[in-house]
Protein backbone atom coordinates (compact mmCIF):
# COMPACT_ATOMS: atom_id res chain seq x y z
CA UNK A 1 0.00 0.00 0.00
CA UNK A 2 1.01 3.47 -1.06
CA UNK A 3 0.54 7.02 -0.87
CA UNK A 4 2.01 9.74 -3.09
CA UNK A 5 1.78 13.39 -2.95
CA UNK A 6 3.76 14.89 -5.42
CA UNK A 7 4.06 18.59 -6.58
CA UNK A 8 5.70 17.73 -9.85
CA UNK A 9 4.55 16.23 -12.85
CA UNK A 10 4.03 11.92 -13.21
CA UNK A 11 3.42 10.09 -15.65
CA UNK A 12 0.64 7.78 -14.38
CA UNK A 13 1.11 4.43 -16.35
CA UNK A 14 4.91 4.71 -15.21
CA UNK A 15 4.01 5.34 -11.74
CA UNK A 16 1.78 2.11 -11.54
CA UNK A 17 4.30 -0.10 -13.14
CA UNK A 18 6.71 0.83 -11.02
CA UNK A 19 4.86 0.54 -7.98
CA UNK A 20 3.87 -3.27 -9.18
CA UNK A 21 7.64 -3.96 -9.60
CA UNK A 22 8.80 -2.25 -6.56
CA UNK A 23 5.81 -4.06 -4.18
CA UNK A 24 6.80 -7.78 -5.77
CA UNK A 25 3.28 -8.89 -6.09
CA UNK A 26 4.13 -12.07 -7.06
CA UNK A 27 1.60 -13.93 -9.25
CA UNK A 28 -1.50 -14.53 -7.02
CA UNK A 29 -3.21 -11.34 -8.16
CA UNK A 30 -5.18 -12.11 -11.38
CA UNK A 31 -6.99 -8.43 -11.42
CA UNK A 32 -5.77 -4.76 -11.61
CA UNK A 33 -8.24 -2.44 -11.76
CA UNK A 34 -7.03 1.80 -12.40
CA UNK A 35 -8.33 4.99 -12.31
CA UNK A 36 -6.55 8.18 -13.75
CA UNK A 37 -7.44 11.67 -13.34
CA UNK A 38 -5.96 14.10 -15.96
CA UNK A 39 -7.09 17.63 -16.51
CA UNK A 40 -8.67 19.16 -18.82
CA UNK A 41 -8.84 22.41 -20.61
CA UNK A 42 -12.59 22.73 -20.20
CA UNK A 43 -14.61 22.68 -16.93
CA UNK A 44 -18.43 23.92 -16.13
CA UNK A 45 -18.06 25.05 -20.64
CA UNK A 46 -15.36 27.49 -19.82
CA UNK A 47 -11.67 27.01 -21.06
CA UNK A 48 -9.38 26.07 -18.46
CA UNK A 49 -5.26 26.98 -18.56
CA UNK A 50 -4.17 26.37 -15.62
CA UNK A 51 -4.97 25.05 -11.97
CA UNK A 52 -3.78 25.60 -8.32
CA UNK A 53 -4.58 22.11 -6.33
CA UNK A 54 -4.19 23.64 -2.23
CA UNK A 55 -3.81 20.39 0.22
CA UNK A 56 -4.21 20.42 4.24
CA UNK A 57 -1.38 17.93 4.02
CA UNK A 58 -0.92 16.37 7.30
CA UNK A 59 -4.81 15.51 7.06
CA UNK A 60 -4.43 14.67 3.03
CA UNK A 61 -1.83 11.72 3.71
CA UNK A 62 -3.54 10.77 6.98
CA UNK A 63 -7.26 10.44 4.98
CA UNK A 64 -6.03 8.73 1.84
CA UNK A 65 -4.27 6.14 3.92
CA UNK A 66 -7.59 5.77 6.00
CA UNK A 67 -9.18 5.39 2.52
CA UNK A 68 -6.07 2.54 1.68
CA UNK A 69 -7.27 0.87 4.91
CA UNK A 70 -10.46 1.00 4.89
CA UNK A 71 -10.28 -0.22 1.49
CA UNK A 72 -8.28 -3.20 2.37
CA UNK A 73 -11.13 -4.30 5.40
CA UNK A 74 -13.90 -4.24 2.36
CA UNK A 75 -12.23 -5.86 -0.59
CA UNK A 76 -9.22 -8.84 -0.56
CA UNK A 77 -6.84 -6.03 -1.71
CA UNK A 78 -3.10 -7.41 -2.50
CA UNK A 79 -2.47 -4.17 -2.97
CA UNK A 80 -3.43 -0.61 -3.19
CA UNK A 81 -1.63 2.71 -4.68
CA UNK A 82 -2.93 6.20 -4.55
CA UNK A 83 -1.19 8.83 -6.11
CA UNK A 84 -2.27 12.40 -6.54
CA UNK A 85 -0.82 16.10 -7.88
CA UNK A 86 -0.82 19.45 -5.79
CA UNK A 87 0.55 22.80 -6.64
CA UNK A 88 0.81 24.20 -10.27
CA UNK A 89 -1.07 21.98 -12.91
CA UNK A 90 -1.29 22.16 -16.91
CA UNK A 91 -3.90 20.81 -19.07
CA UNK A 92 -3.43 17.14 -19.84
CA UNK A 93 -1.32 16.70 -16.33
CA UNK A 94 -2.53 13.26 -14.58
CA UNK A 95 -3.95 14.84 -11.12
CA UNK A 96 -5.21 11.22 -9.49
CA UNK A 97 -4.35 7.70 -9.85
CA UNK A 98 -5.82 4.96 -7.97
CA UNK A 99 -4.61 1.55 -8.47
CA UNK A 100 -5.94 -1.85 -7.07
CA UNK A 101 -4.61 -5.57 -7.35
CA UNK A 102 -6.92 -8.29 -5.88
CA UNK A 103 -6.63 -12.39 -7.21
CA UNK A 104 -10.48 -11.55 -8.49
CA UNK A 105 -11.85 -8.89 -10.54
CA UNK A 106 -14.65 -7.72 -8.53
CA UNK A 107 -12.73 -7.17 -5.60
CA UNK A 108 -10.25 -4.96 -7.85
CA UNK A 109 -12.83 -3.25 -9.63
CA UNK A 110 -15.36 -2.09 -7.02
CA UNK A 111 -12.23 -1.37 -4.42
CA UNK A 112 -11.27 0.98 -7.30
CA UNK A 113 -14.39 2.72 -7.85
CA UNK A 114 -15.14 3.62 -3.64
CA UNK A 115 -11.98 4.87 -3.35
CA UNK A 116 -12.16 7.79 -6.03
CA UNK A 117 -15.90 8.46 -5.06
CA UNK A 118 -14.63 8.75 -1.88
CA UNK A 119 -11.15 10.79 -2.34
CA UNK A 120 -13.49 13.19 -4.70
CA UNK A 121 -16.07 14.06 -2.09
CA UNK A 122 -14.13 13.50 1.51
CA UNK A 123 -10.30 14.20 1.15
CA UNK A 124 -9.28 18.23 1.76
CA UNK A 125 -8.09 19.09 -1.88
CA UNK A 126 -9.16 22.28 -3.41
CA UNK A 127 -8.91 23.17 -7.27
CA UNK A 128 -8.47 26.74 -8.47
CA UNK A 129 -8.53 27.01 -12.26
CA UNK A 130 -7.25 29.39 -14.12
CA UNK A 131 -10.02 31.12 -16.80
CA UNK A 132 -9.71 33.63 -19.32
CA UNK A 133 -11.92 35.87 -17.00
CA UNK A 134 -9.62 35.10 -13.94
CA UNK A 135 -9.20 32.52 -10.92
CA UNK A 136 -12.00 30.92 -9.71
CA UNK A 137 -12.46 27.87 -6.87
CA UNK A 138 -14.02 25.21 -8.00
CA UNK A 139 -16.89 24.77 -5.74
CA UNK A 140 -18.32 21.18 -6.36
CA UNK A 141 -17.33 17.94 -7.98
CA UNK A 142 -18.89 17.08 -11.04
CA UNK A 143 -21.28 14.18 -10.16
CA UNK A 144 -19.43 12.07 -12.33
CA UNK B 1 -1.31 25.82 25.32
CA UNK B 2 -3.44 27.45 22.41
CA UNK B 3 -5.48 25.98 19.51
CA UNK B 4 -3.95 26.15 16.41
CA UNK B 5 -6.17 27.63 13.65
CA UNK B 6 -6.10 26.80 10.09
CA UNK B 7 -8.07 28.07 6.66
CA UNK B 8 -7.89 26.68 3.43
CA UNK B 9 -8.58 27.55 -0.07
CA UNK B 10 -11.28 29.97 -0.83
CA UNK B 11 -12.16 30.35 2.74
CA UNK B 12 -8.76 31.29 3.67
CA UNK B 13 -8.75 33.73 1.07
CA UNK B 14 -12.13 35.37 1.86
CA UNK B 15 -10.58 35.04 6.14
CA UNK B 16 -7.73 36.66 4.66
CA UNK B 17 -5.32 34.21 6.93
CA UNK B 18 -4.18 31.08 6.70
CA UNK B 19 -2.89 29.97 10.42
CA UNK B 20 -3.31 31.29 13.97
CA UNK B 21 -3.38 30.66 17.41
CA UNK B 22 -5.87 31.47 19.87
CA UNK B 23 -6.25 31.03 23.58
CA UNK B 24 -9.18 29.11 24.53
CA UNK B 25 -12.17 27.63 23.59
CA UNK B 26 -14.44 25.10 24.14
CA UNK B 27 -15.88 23.85 20.80
CA UNK B 28 -14.52 24.34 17.04
CA UNK B 29 -18.12 26.83 17.21
CA UNK B 30 -16.03 29.38 19.18
CA UNK B 31 -13.11 28.40 17.55
CA UNK B 32 -14.72 29.89 14.77
CA UNK B 33 -16.30 33.08 16.30
CA UNK B 34 -12.95 34.02 18.02
CA UNK B 35 -10.39 33.46 14.92
CA UNK B 36 -12.84 35.40 12.41
CA UNK B 37 -14.24 38.29 14.83
CA UNK B 38 -17.80 36.23 14.63
CA UNK B 39 -17.48 36.14 10.76
CA UNK B 40 -20.56 34.32 8.94
CA UNK B 41 -20.22 31.01 8.62
CA UNK B 42 -20.76 28.91 5.15
CA UNK B 43 -23.86 27.08 4.65
CA UNK B 44 -21.10 24.17 3.88
CA UNK B 45 -18.54 25.07 6.01
CA UNK B 46 -15.97 21.52 7.05
CA UNK B 47 -14.15 21.54 9.92
CA UNK B 48 -11.35 19.19 11.34
CA UNK B 49 -10.14 19.10 15.15
CA UNK B 50 -6.71 17.27 15.12
CA UNK B 51 -6.72 16.18 11.06
CA UNK B 52 -10.02 14.51 10.88
CA UNK B 53 -13.62 15.63 10.30
CA UNK B 54 -15.84 17.02 12.68
CA UNK B 55 -18.53 18.80 13.73
CA UNK B 56 -18.70 22.32 15.05
CA UNK B 57 -20.37 21.47 18.13
CA UNK B 58 -17.37 18.99 18.64
CA UNK B 59 -15.37 19.74 21.99
CA UNK B 60 -11.77 21.48 21.74
CA UNK B 61 -9.01 20.83 23.65
CA UNK B 62 -5.88 22.78 24.59
CA UNK B 63 -3.04 22.15 22.29
CA UNK B 64 -5.52 20.66 19.17
CA UNK B 65 -5.56 21.88 15.65
CA UNK B 66 -8.46 23.05 14.27
CA UNK B 67 -8.96 23.27 10.55
CA UNK B 68 -12.06 25.24 8.46
CA UNK B 69 -12.52 24.97 4.87
CA UNK B 70 -14.79 24.38 2.00
CA UNK B 71 -16.55 21.80 0.11
CA UNK B 72 -13.39 19.61 -1.10
CA UNK B 73 -12.71 19.56 -4.74
CA UNK B 74 -9.68 16.94 -5.48
CA UNK B 75 -9.55 13.78 -7.83
CA UNK C 1 -10.65 2.63 -30.63
CA UNK C 2 -8.66 -0.58 -31.07
CA UNK C 3 -8.45 -4.13 -30.70
CA UNK C 4 -5.45 -6.21 -30.72
CA UNK C 5 -5.00 -9.98 -30.16
CA UNK C 6 -1.71 -11.30 -29.63
CA UNK C 7 0.26 -13.91 -29.77
CA UNK C 8 2.83 -12.46 -27.58
CA UNK C 9 3.25 -11.35 -24.50
CA UNK C 10 2.76 -7.75 -23.62
CA UNK C 11 3.48 -5.05 -21.13
CA UNK C 12 -0.12 -3.51 -20.33
CA UNK C 13 0.74 -0.58 -18.69
CA UNK C 14 3.42 0.16 -21.91
CA UNK C 15 0.62 -0.72 -24.47
CA UNK C 16 -2.01 1.74 -22.81
CA UNK C 17 0.40 4.27 -22.57
CA UNK C 18 1.39 3.70 -25.94
CA UNK C 19 -2.54 4.15 -27.26
CA UNK C 20 -2.82 7.04 -25.35
CA UNK C 21 0.23 8.55 -26.96
CA UNK C 22 -0.51 7.12 -30.74
CA UNK C 23 -3.97 8.11 -30.34
CA UNK C 24 -3.42 11.85 -29.90
CA UNK C 25 -6.62 12.02 -27.28
CA UNK C 26 -5.43 15.88 -26.79
CA UNK C 27 -6.78 17.15 -23.46
CA UNK C 28 -10.44 16.65 -23.47
CA UNK C 29 -10.72 13.27 -21.55
CA UNK C 30 -10.43 13.86 -18.06
CA UNK C 31 -10.86 10.26 -16.96
CA UNK C 32 -9.17 6.88 -18.02
CA UNK C 33 -10.15 3.68 -16.20
CA UNK C 34 -8.54 0.52 -16.63
CA UNK C 35 -9.31 -3.15 -16.29
CA UNK C 36 -5.65 -6.16 -16.19
CA UNK C 37 -6.62 -9.44 -15.63
CA UNK C 38 -3.05 -11.30 -15.72
CA UNK C 39 -2.80 -15.09 -15.50
CA UNK C 40 -2.01 -16.38 -11.42
CA UNK C 41 -0.48 -19.20 -10.69
CA UNK C 42 -3.85 -20.98 -9.26
CA UNK C 43 -7.20 -21.39 -10.11
CA UNK C 44 -10.00 -23.34 -7.91
CA UNK C 45 -7.76 -23.86 -5.37
CA UNK C 46 -4.96 -25.99 -7.74
CA UNK C 47 -1.63 -25.26 -9.14
CA UNK C 48 -1.62 -23.65 -12.71
CA UNK C 49 1.60 -23.85 -14.46
CA UNK C 50 1.36 -22.72 -17.84
CA UNK C 51 -1.98 -22.06 -19.89
CA UNK C 52 -3.25 -22.18 -23.56
CA UNK C 53 -5.47 -19.57 -24.84
CA UNK C 54 -7.94 -21.02 -27.70
CA UNK C 55 -10.23 -18.28 -29.77
CA UNK C 56 -11.88 -18.37 -33.15
CA UNK C 57 -10.10 -15.41 -34.61
CA UNK C 58 -12.72 -13.83 -37.14
CA UNK C 59 -15.36 -14.46 -34.63
CA UNK C 60 -13.27 -12.63 -31.35
CA UNK C 61 -12.27 -10.05 -33.71
CA UNK C 62 -15.43 -8.91 -34.91
CA UNK C 63 -17.12 -9.40 -31.19
CA UNK C 64 -14.46 -7.21 -29.51
CA UNK C 65 -15.03 -4.50 -32.23
CA UNK C 66 -18.73 -4.99 -31.61
CA UNK C 67 -18.12 -4.58 -27.81
CA UNK C 68 -16.59 -1.18 -28.04
CA UNK C 69 -18.74 0.01 -30.61
CA UNK C 70 -21.58 -0.94 -27.93
CA UNK C 71 -19.67 1.08 -25.38
CA UNK C 72 -19.01 3.70 -27.28
CA UNK C 73 -22.95 4.28 -28.03
CA UNK C 74 -23.99 3.58 -24.18
CA UNK C 75 -21.20 6.05 -22.94
CA UNK C 76 -19.91 9.23 -24.12
CA UNK C 77 -16.31 7.92 -24.37
CA UNK C 78 -13.01 9.50 -26.03
CA UNK C 79 -11.43 6.27 -27.04
CA UNK C 80 -11.33 2.78 -26.11
CA UNK C 81 -8.69 -0.15 -26.34
CA UNK C 82 -9.32 -3.99 -25.28
CA UNK C 83 -6.26 -5.95 -25.69
CA UNK C 84 -5.96 -9.95 -25.23
CA UNK C 85 -3.13 -12.59 -25.46
CA UNK C 86 -3.45 -16.10 -27.15
CA UNK C 87 -1.61 -18.91 -27.25
CA UNK C 88 1.00 -20.04 -24.65
CA UNK C 89 0.19 -17.76 -20.93
CA UNK C 90 2.83 -17.60 -18.30
CA UNK C 91 1.51 -17.27 -15.00
CA UNK C 92 2.35 -13.48 -13.98
CA UNK C 93 1.61 -12.56 -18.10
CA UNK C 94 -1.10 -10.38 -19.00
CA UNK C 95 -4.52 -11.90 -20.86
CA UNK C 96 -6.80 -8.46 -20.78
CA UNK C 97 -6.11 -5.50 -21.11
CA UNK C 98 -9.37 -3.32 -20.52
CA UNK C 99 -8.77 0.80 -21.30
CA UNK C 100 -11.54 3.37 -21.69
CA UNK C 101 -10.71 6.97 -22.06
CA UNK C 102 -13.64 9.94 -21.39
CA UNK C 103 -14.44 12.99 -20.01
CA UNK C 104 -15.54 12.54 -16.79
CA UNK C 105 -14.91 9.68 -14.83
CA UNK C 106 -18.21 7.62 -14.42
CA UNK C 107 -18.18 7.59 -18.48
CA UNK C 108 -15.02 5.49 -18.00
CA UNK C 109 -15.43 3.33 -15.20
CA UNK C 110 -18.86 2.35 -16.21
CA UNK C 111 -17.71 1.45 -19.79
CA UNK C 112 -14.74 -0.36 -18.51
CA UNK C 113 -16.74 -2.34 -15.86
CA UNK C 114 -19.48 -3.82 -18.83
CA UNK C 115 -16.56 -4.27 -21.05
CA UNK C 116 -14.93 -6.43 -19.35
CA UNK C 117 -17.98 -8.31 -17.94
CA UNK C 118 -19.15 -8.61 -21.55
CA UNK C 119 -15.77 -10.02 -22.67
CA UNK C 120 -15.41 -12.60 -20.15
CA UNK C 121 -19.17 -14.01 -20.63
CA UNK C 122 -19.59 -13.94 -24.35
CA UNK C 123 -16.34 -13.30 -26.48
CA UNK C 124 -14.77 -16.65 -28.03
CA UNK C 125 -11.77 -17.56 -26.03
CA UNK C 126 -11.61 -21.03 -24.21
CA UNK C 127 -8.59 -21.22 -21.39
CA UNK C 128 -7.43 -24.58 -21.38
CA UNK C 129 -4.92 -25.04 -18.39
CA UNK C 130 -1.72 -27.20 -17.36
CA UNK C 131 -2.39 -28.32 -13.80
CA UNK C 132 0.13 -30.88 -11.95
CA UNK C 133 -2.75 -33.40 -13.16
CA UNK C 134 -2.69 -33.12 -16.31
CA UNK C 135 -4.01 -30.86 -19.06
CA UNK C 136 -7.78 -29.03 -18.16
CA UNK C 137 -10.28 -27.04 -19.83
CA UNK C 138 -11.73 -24.38 -17.97
CA UNK C 139 -15.51 -24.89 -17.65
CA UNK C 140 -16.45 -22.01 -16.41
CA UNK C 141 -15.16 -18.20 -15.45
CA UNK C 142 -15.14 -17.10 -11.74
CA UNK C 143 -18.15 -14.84 -11.13
CA UNK C 144 -16.04 -12.38 -10.09
CA UNK D 1 -21.78 -24.37 -52.39
CA UNK D 2 -21.09 -25.74 -48.92
CA UNK D 3 -21.37 -25.49 -45.54
CA UNK D 4 -18.14 -25.00 -43.33
CA UNK D 5 -18.29 -26.38 -39.93
CA UNK D 6 -16.09 -25.62 -37.04
CA UNK D 7 -15.43 -26.63 -33.53
CA UNK D 8 -13.51 -25.49 -30.75
CA UNK D 9 -11.85 -26.16 -27.90
CA UNK D 10 -13.29 -28.90 -25.11
CA UNK D 11 -15.75 -29.42 -28.12
CA UNK D 12 -13.09 -30.26 -30.30
CA UNK D 13 -11.05 -32.55 -28.70
CA UNK D 14 -14.34 -34.33 -27.92
CA UNK D 15 -15.64 -34.70 -31.04
CA UNK D 16 -11.95 -34.82 -33.18
CA UNK D 17 -12.36 -32.69 -35.56
CA UNK D 18 -12.17 -28.44 -35.73
CA UNK D 19 -13.00 -28.12 -39.52
CA UNK D 20 -15.11 -29.82 -41.82
CA UNK D 21 -17.64 -29.18 -44.70
CA UNK D 22 -20.72 -30.79 -45.22
CA UNK D 23 -23.19 -30.72 -48.06
CA UNK D 24 -26.59 -29.40 -47.03
CA UNK D 25 -28.48 -28.81 -44.02
CA UNK D 26 -31.30 -26.08 -43.44
CA UNK D 27 -30.48 -25.59 -39.32
CA UNK D 28 -27.88 -25.04 -37.10
CA UNK D 29 -29.13 -28.55 -35.33
CA UNK D 30 -29.09 -30.74 -38.58
CA UNK D 31 -25.39 -29.29 -38.91
CA UNK D 32 -24.47 -30.72 -35.66
CA UNK D 33 -26.22 -34.54 -36.59
CA UNK D 34 -24.43 -34.46 -40.17
CA UNK D 35 -21.74 -33.39 -38.72
CA UNK D 36 -20.72 -35.14 -36.14
CA UNK D 37 -22.50 -38.33 -36.72
CA UNK D 38 -25.57 -37.87 -34.43
CA UNK D 39 -23.13 -36.97 -31.11
CA UNK D 40 -25.05 -36.26 -27.81
CA UNK D 41 -25.45 -32.35 -27.70
CA UNK D 42 -23.65 -30.57 -24.33
CA UNK D 43 -26.36 -28.90 -22.73
CA UNK D 44 -24.34 -25.87 -22.52
CA UNK D 45 -23.57 -25.96 -26.49
CA UNK D 46 -23.21 -22.79 -28.08
CA UNK D 47 -23.59 -22.26 -31.89
CA UNK D 48 -22.73 -19.41 -34.42
CA UNK D 49 -23.66 -18.99 -37.79
CA UNK D 50 -21.32 -16.74 -39.58
CA UNK D 51 -19.48 -15.18 -36.83
CA UNK D 52 -22.71 -14.17 -34.88
CA UNK D 53 -24.38 -15.88 -32.03
CA UNK D 54 -27.44 -17.96 -33.50
CA UNK D 55 -29.83 -21.00 -32.22
CA UNK D 56 -29.69 -24.68 -32.79
CA UNK D 57 -33.02 -24.10 -34.46
CA UNK D 58 -31.33 -20.89 -36.46
CA UNK D 59 -31.51 -21.59 -40.21
CA UNK D 60 -28.52 -22.34 -42.08
CA UNK D 61 -27.59 -21.88 -45.72
CA UNK D 62 -25.16 -22.79 -48.45
CA UNK D 63 -22.16 -20.86 -48.03
CA UNK D 64 -22.53 -20.61 -44.56
CA UNK D 65 -20.12 -21.22 -41.12
CA UNK D 66 -21.48 -22.56 -38.25
CA UNK D 67 -19.52 -22.99 -35.53
CA UNK D 68 -20.12 -25.15 -32.34
CA UNK D 69 -18.14 -24.21 -29.12
CA UNK D 70 -18.77 -24.78 -24.78
CA UNK D 71 -18.84 -21.73 -22.99
CA UNK D 72 -16.45 -18.98 -23.04
CA UNK D 73 -13.68 -19.05 -20.89
CA UNK D 74 -11.52 -15.27 -21.82
CA UNK D 75 -10.37 -12.03 -20.04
Amino acid sequence: MAIHISAHTFEPWQLISQHETQSNLGRQFGATATFIGSMRDFNDDAAVTEMVLEHYPEMTERYLKKLEAEATQKWPLIDCLIAHRVGHIKPADAIVVIACWSAHRRAALDACNWLIEELKFKAPFWKKEARPDGNVWVEHNTAG
Amino acid sequence: MSIQVKFFASLREQIGQSDRSIEHASTADEVWKIATNNAEQPDNLLVAINLEYAKLASPVNDGDEVAFFPPVTGG
